[in-house]
């Protein structure tokens, strides 16, 4: 088993490649993905490779391509839907909420939509308020759909062949600032399954979970913290629809303090949905501390860089948060 | 040829083309969408199902008229006012009724009633609560079928208020940019609800918006199932032969309300009783005796055959089975999804 | 100070006409409003006495629509926006999320969009899963955005009110099944303000906060428990987003138990929300229980009357949950 | 008039109807893009700035011929690529770049930058991230000059991509419906990031899409000043009448990339050159020469003087004061709101 370093978008990029080798049905679709490559240069040189046929240029029209993309699957492919960024995803909620998402469901179980959508989120990029966006809570809020948040290269590869293998919808949600991060990914075409979270790091004295990009800010707290005698346990929470609950609270029974680190808007974020869950849960009985949510401002992102920065959470935000949760002064 | 006599040489290629079996099997399939749509009103009425529904009524000749042209392996995308596609393509009148009926026996076991019938063994995709979602729906159902190199092709359907959606646009520049084998059927009815085509439309006729997307835009009388279905096989011999898509506006009009809570505001009793005199069934009958296809014995032998049908489908339907609320979750996912 | 018996509906209605009495810039916008009198028939007769340019009808084109109420608003006027149903918002959300919740804040703080937006929602009418969601967590997500959601005529009126009064992005959400809800009502125009939860019934045991029709159905399940000696607070929290985290946490911190009950799906639905805020609040270390939530089932809202039922919180599912809760058996 | 001499007979309208204080103030505003766009560039490249931006660079003509025809109190709405429709309709290069560079000053108080940058103050109700996005937003502008009886026009630019978004159609149909006073002005690049046109669109131009509106769909020179003016002044004056919406399409280029991380694979460089040659600017003064409104000493003045406001912009944005992250939430509501 060969394994090499490539970055989280040639992860994905080698991920759509093996996926188009393996089953002739399997076609990209979106925007600027052909000769451009990708607005992230992800799909880079697929089309050469793989022609316009299967490497599809479509016009700028969101709420066309993902019922394309859904009539497509109906009728026996399987569209891999790229949005250039997630925040135009808004323009096709109809397709994917009203259609994609229901349509096994309103037709008795009768039909699959093997629909893969990709899409690049997140803020720091100086892109401002409609191109910053962290919009997967509203997913999945949605039944019908499956939503994951690959943090690593490894897993943005393996976690996308998953996604590529399942019956129904799949929203893949890539953060921008990952693509140029490097990882050890291995060769051949994997499968890290949906609904699984991770353990990224052990610890005893709190659990943090966390999403994409906080996965590495708060692992990076957590080094902080080590050397202040605080061991965090920091779990890559990955999918968020459906949700390794049970990971968590085992994690939380052993740990006593939760914490959710998530760059979404706060309020009705995956740290909400989190949050709640353990509240109800076997794990309440065990908490010594109020739950702390971490997450993204209740404000657009803004351009500025410095505003940008304080809209979501930083690491020295995450290190005071929970040393504060460990020591009791929240 | 039939029992009745043979098929004469002057009549237009629809009558020519066309079997005696095939055209009164299309017949009988406007009696049975006529007979559906009244006994689900009854049924309806009587309290028997909930919901609501949007009837046809009127508007037979487009639905089956554009589905003769079609094999069982063409595909149509269907909409909220849908149950004549649906029997159009060939679906079962029964496992319909047992889907108003909310039953497990119902094409979607009864979890999505009248606006979202599916057959999919026919070639039908589904009825459609969104104005406008099927549109790109079809235009991906055809890019499959090229991509699978079928000659098949996809009929979508939809109203003159669904063309103001911007789904329109962008699934017919995509079907005509790419060339794929579409034929989009508008049943213009004169209305989106209460609202005329007047009153939300810019241009007289949807078939006018097809020159900006390159496309034949054809205008049929709508409640002449020769006229839909003569325009309908023409764009879907272009479509198989990969010449692209075409825009086919049949003029019709239903005679129901829009759906139960209408109370027919917006139009006149007058308009409605003119459009009730060029009902499409009496009028195809005038044509089938005309040509001499069937005489009055064959024509009430179909009509009380329809009849009987649909009586012993709502019995079928009445009698099915409820589902378990504890299978409430079960058609979410697939079963070997994660 | 004149107070009638009116419905739900009539209500609405009776708001709508009096801010168009009052102010000339006001205007009403949507699908088969006028001379149809709304699907629902909210707005009735009002073509008649304020006339097509008031009232208007609009082509079947959501995003459109909302885009000119955007248009319109930015160039100073008031346009209040029906959508049909709730779900058709999915064709709007870029207008409703990237323009209207967040032009003022891009801008700097230089504009307003005082648009009002009027969603029926919910299930319970046999409308299947196109026509029966209960979106309204994904806009109490989105800074920027006002949503509410009245479970009286008496608050659907003044909650209306004080939306199109207010300068910003307000979102109401009508439930469809309490249209022909009867009750008091003042003639006079008065405001409900946006942001304040009310106490629907006080109680010592266990406080509920409920959402449109379930404060109806907690309030009915609240008598059973009375019966048996539980004594419920039911909180109506009227407001999702700003969310009036104080009066829960008063209630809680007496109750020291608490139950979420909405219909929108359970995942990630505002129960998540009240949750989290109370698991990181202040009356943490008052529970005296897990916190409950009776939420929406993780699936499209079905069409078989029996199976819709089952789909969302029921009274004696109310019962039972909150009856388990007090006796610590959950 | 002007100090170089009377605007010649023969000249066409443009020249006979504005003054040569306008037409220099024209052209002085294109160069004001232009040097603002190369400021922006450059700062940048050096790091000053971050984020993207997307420079019209060879548009000019189109963002400055159709602001000429409006009026301060006239509404535009704008695209990414809006920093030429802004400086159009009269906004201030420094606050501008204040807003590029992230400061209080900036018109967005720094919160926006270069995507969406506006200046309500002249009308322009802002640039736009989303490719469509101002679409509706220019027809609800114009529904509220209606409402509020004024005479006033909405322009509403737009790219050639933007016209396949399910927006254009909604937009269209209404405001042809309603006969609002709305230009739709296409800066027609022939591409939409790297989609040509002819990958795009099922039809040769955006304007042949106007006729499914029953409105006027007209094809100017994008890159000539006065054929953009002229056609944009007589679609103004339509609306004005109250005559309703219409299109102009200006074929225009853009020589720079789309953004930033543009690698220019869809276009060749000869395309580009053969596109550099016909750069608005210099065809604007030959023309200003050739119709007698200035000589070369007038036009080093006007490109001088454009130059020292754009060096100046950039010193006080440098100036300018940052954002307080305290103040982070302040202006997502107003403040007398809930
Ligand atoms: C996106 C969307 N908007 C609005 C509705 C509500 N609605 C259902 S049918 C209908 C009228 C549709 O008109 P048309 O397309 O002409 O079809 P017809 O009903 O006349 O058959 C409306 C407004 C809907 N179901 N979906
Ligand atoms: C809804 C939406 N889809 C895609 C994008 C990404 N994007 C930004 S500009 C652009 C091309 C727009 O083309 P056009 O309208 O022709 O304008 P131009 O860039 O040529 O000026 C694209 C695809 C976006 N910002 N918004
Ligand atoms: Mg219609
Ligand atoms: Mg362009």
């Amino acid at each position: 088993m060969t394994v090499r370093e490539l970055t989280y978008a040639q992860a994905i990029q080698e991920a759509l490649a093996q996926a188009m080798d393996a089953d002739p049905d399997v076609f990209l679709m979106g925007e600027d993905i052909g000769v451009y490559g990708g607005a992230f240069q992800v799909t880079g040189d697929l089309v050469q490779r793989y022609g316009e046929e299967r490497v599809m240029d479509a016009p700028i029209s969101e709420l066309g391509q993902a019922g394309v993309a859904v009539g497509a699957a109906l009728a026996g492919c399987k569209p891999v839907l790229e949005f250039q960024f997630s925040d135009f995803a808004t323009l096709a909620m109809e397709q994917i909420v009203n259609q994609a998402a229901k349509l096994r469901f309103m037709l008795g179980g009768k039909v699959n939509v093997p629909l893969v959508m990709r899409l690049p989120a997140g803020s720091g990029t100086g892109a401002a308020a409609q191109h910053s966006q962290s919009l997967e809570a509203w997913f999945a809020h949605v039944p019908g759909l499956k939503v994951v948040q690959p943090s690593t290269p490894a897993d943005a590869k393996g976690m996308l062949l998953a996604a590529i293998d399942d019956p129904d919808p799949v929203m893949v949600f890539e953060h921008k600032l990952l693509y140029k991060m490097k990882g050890e990914v291995p060769e051949h075409p994997y499968r890290v399954p949906i609904g699984k979270a991770h353990v990224a790091r052990e610890g005893r004295h709190v659990t943090v979970v966390a999403t994409a990009i906080m996965v590495h800010r708060a692992l990076e707290a957590a080094d902080t913290l080590a050397t202040e005698g605080i061991e965090a346990e920091v779990i890559d929470l990955r999918s968020l629809r459906p949700i390794d609950t049970d990971t968590i609270v085992r994690s939380v029974q052993k740990t006593t303090r939760l914490a959710c680190v998530y760059e979404g808007v706060k309020s009705l974020g995956i740290g909400a949905e989190i949050s709640a869950r353990i509240a109800e849960s076997e794990a309440f009985d065990y908490l010594d501390a109020p739950i702390m949510r971490l997450g993204g401002a209740e404000a657009p992102i803004p351009y500025n860089p410095t505003l940008e920065k304080a809209a979501v959470p930083q690491v020295p935000d995450i290190v005071t948060g929970l040393r504060n949760l460990v020591s009791g002064r929240i | 040829m039939n029992a009745f006599g043979s098929i004469k040489p002057n009549a237009r290629p629809f009558y020519q083309k066309h079997s005696s079996e095939e055209l009164l099997q299309a017949l009988r399939r406007m009696y049975l969408i006529r007979r559906f749509e009244e006994g689900a009103e009854e049924a309806y009425m009587r309290g028997l199902i909930h919901g609501t529904m949007h009837l046809s009524i009127g508007q037979e000749a487009s639905a089956v008229g554009a589905t003769m042209a079609l094999r069982r392996s063409d595909y149509i995308t269907s909409t909220h006012r849908g149950h004549g596609h649906c029997i159009g393509k060939g679906a079962d009148p029964k496992l319909m009724f047992a889907e108003f009926f909310g039953k497990e026996e119902g094409y979607c076991r009864g979890r999505g009633g009248s606006m979202h019938i599916a057959d999919v063994a026919s070639g039908n995709l589904g009825a459609n609560g969104i104005v406008g979602g099927g549109l790109p729906i079809a235009v991906g159902a055809a890019l499959a079928i090229r991509k699978k190199k079928r000659d098949d092709v996809a009929v979508c359907f939809f109203g003159d208020g669904a063309s103001n959606e911007g789904a329109f646009h962008e699934s017919l520049n995509m079907a005509s940019l790419w060339k794929l084998p579409v034929i989009f059927v508008c049943e213009n009815n004169k209305y989106g609800m209460s609202v005329s085509t007047e009153r939300s439309m810019a241009v007289a006729n949807v078939a006018d918006r097809a020159a900006a997307y390159k496309m034949p835009g054809i205008i049929v009388d709508g409640n002449s199932i020769a006229d839909v279905a003569e325009a309908v096989a023409e764009a879907a011999a272009r479509a198989r032969r990969g010449d692209g898509p075409s825009l086919v506006e049949c003029k019709t009009y239903r005679t129901r309300g829009h759906s139960r809570s209408d109370r027919n505001r917006y139009r006149s009793k007058e308009e409605i009783e003119d459009w009730k005199a060029r009902d499409p069934i009496p009028r195809f009958e005038a044509e089938l005796r005309a040509y001499g296809v069937a005489g009055e014995a064959a024509l009430t032998a179909i009509r009380e055959s329809a009849e009987a049908e649909i009586a012993a489908a709502i019995e079928f339907a009445r009698n099915g089975t409820d589902p378990n609320p504890a299978d409430l979750i079960r058609d979410v996912h697939s079963p070997r999804a994660a």
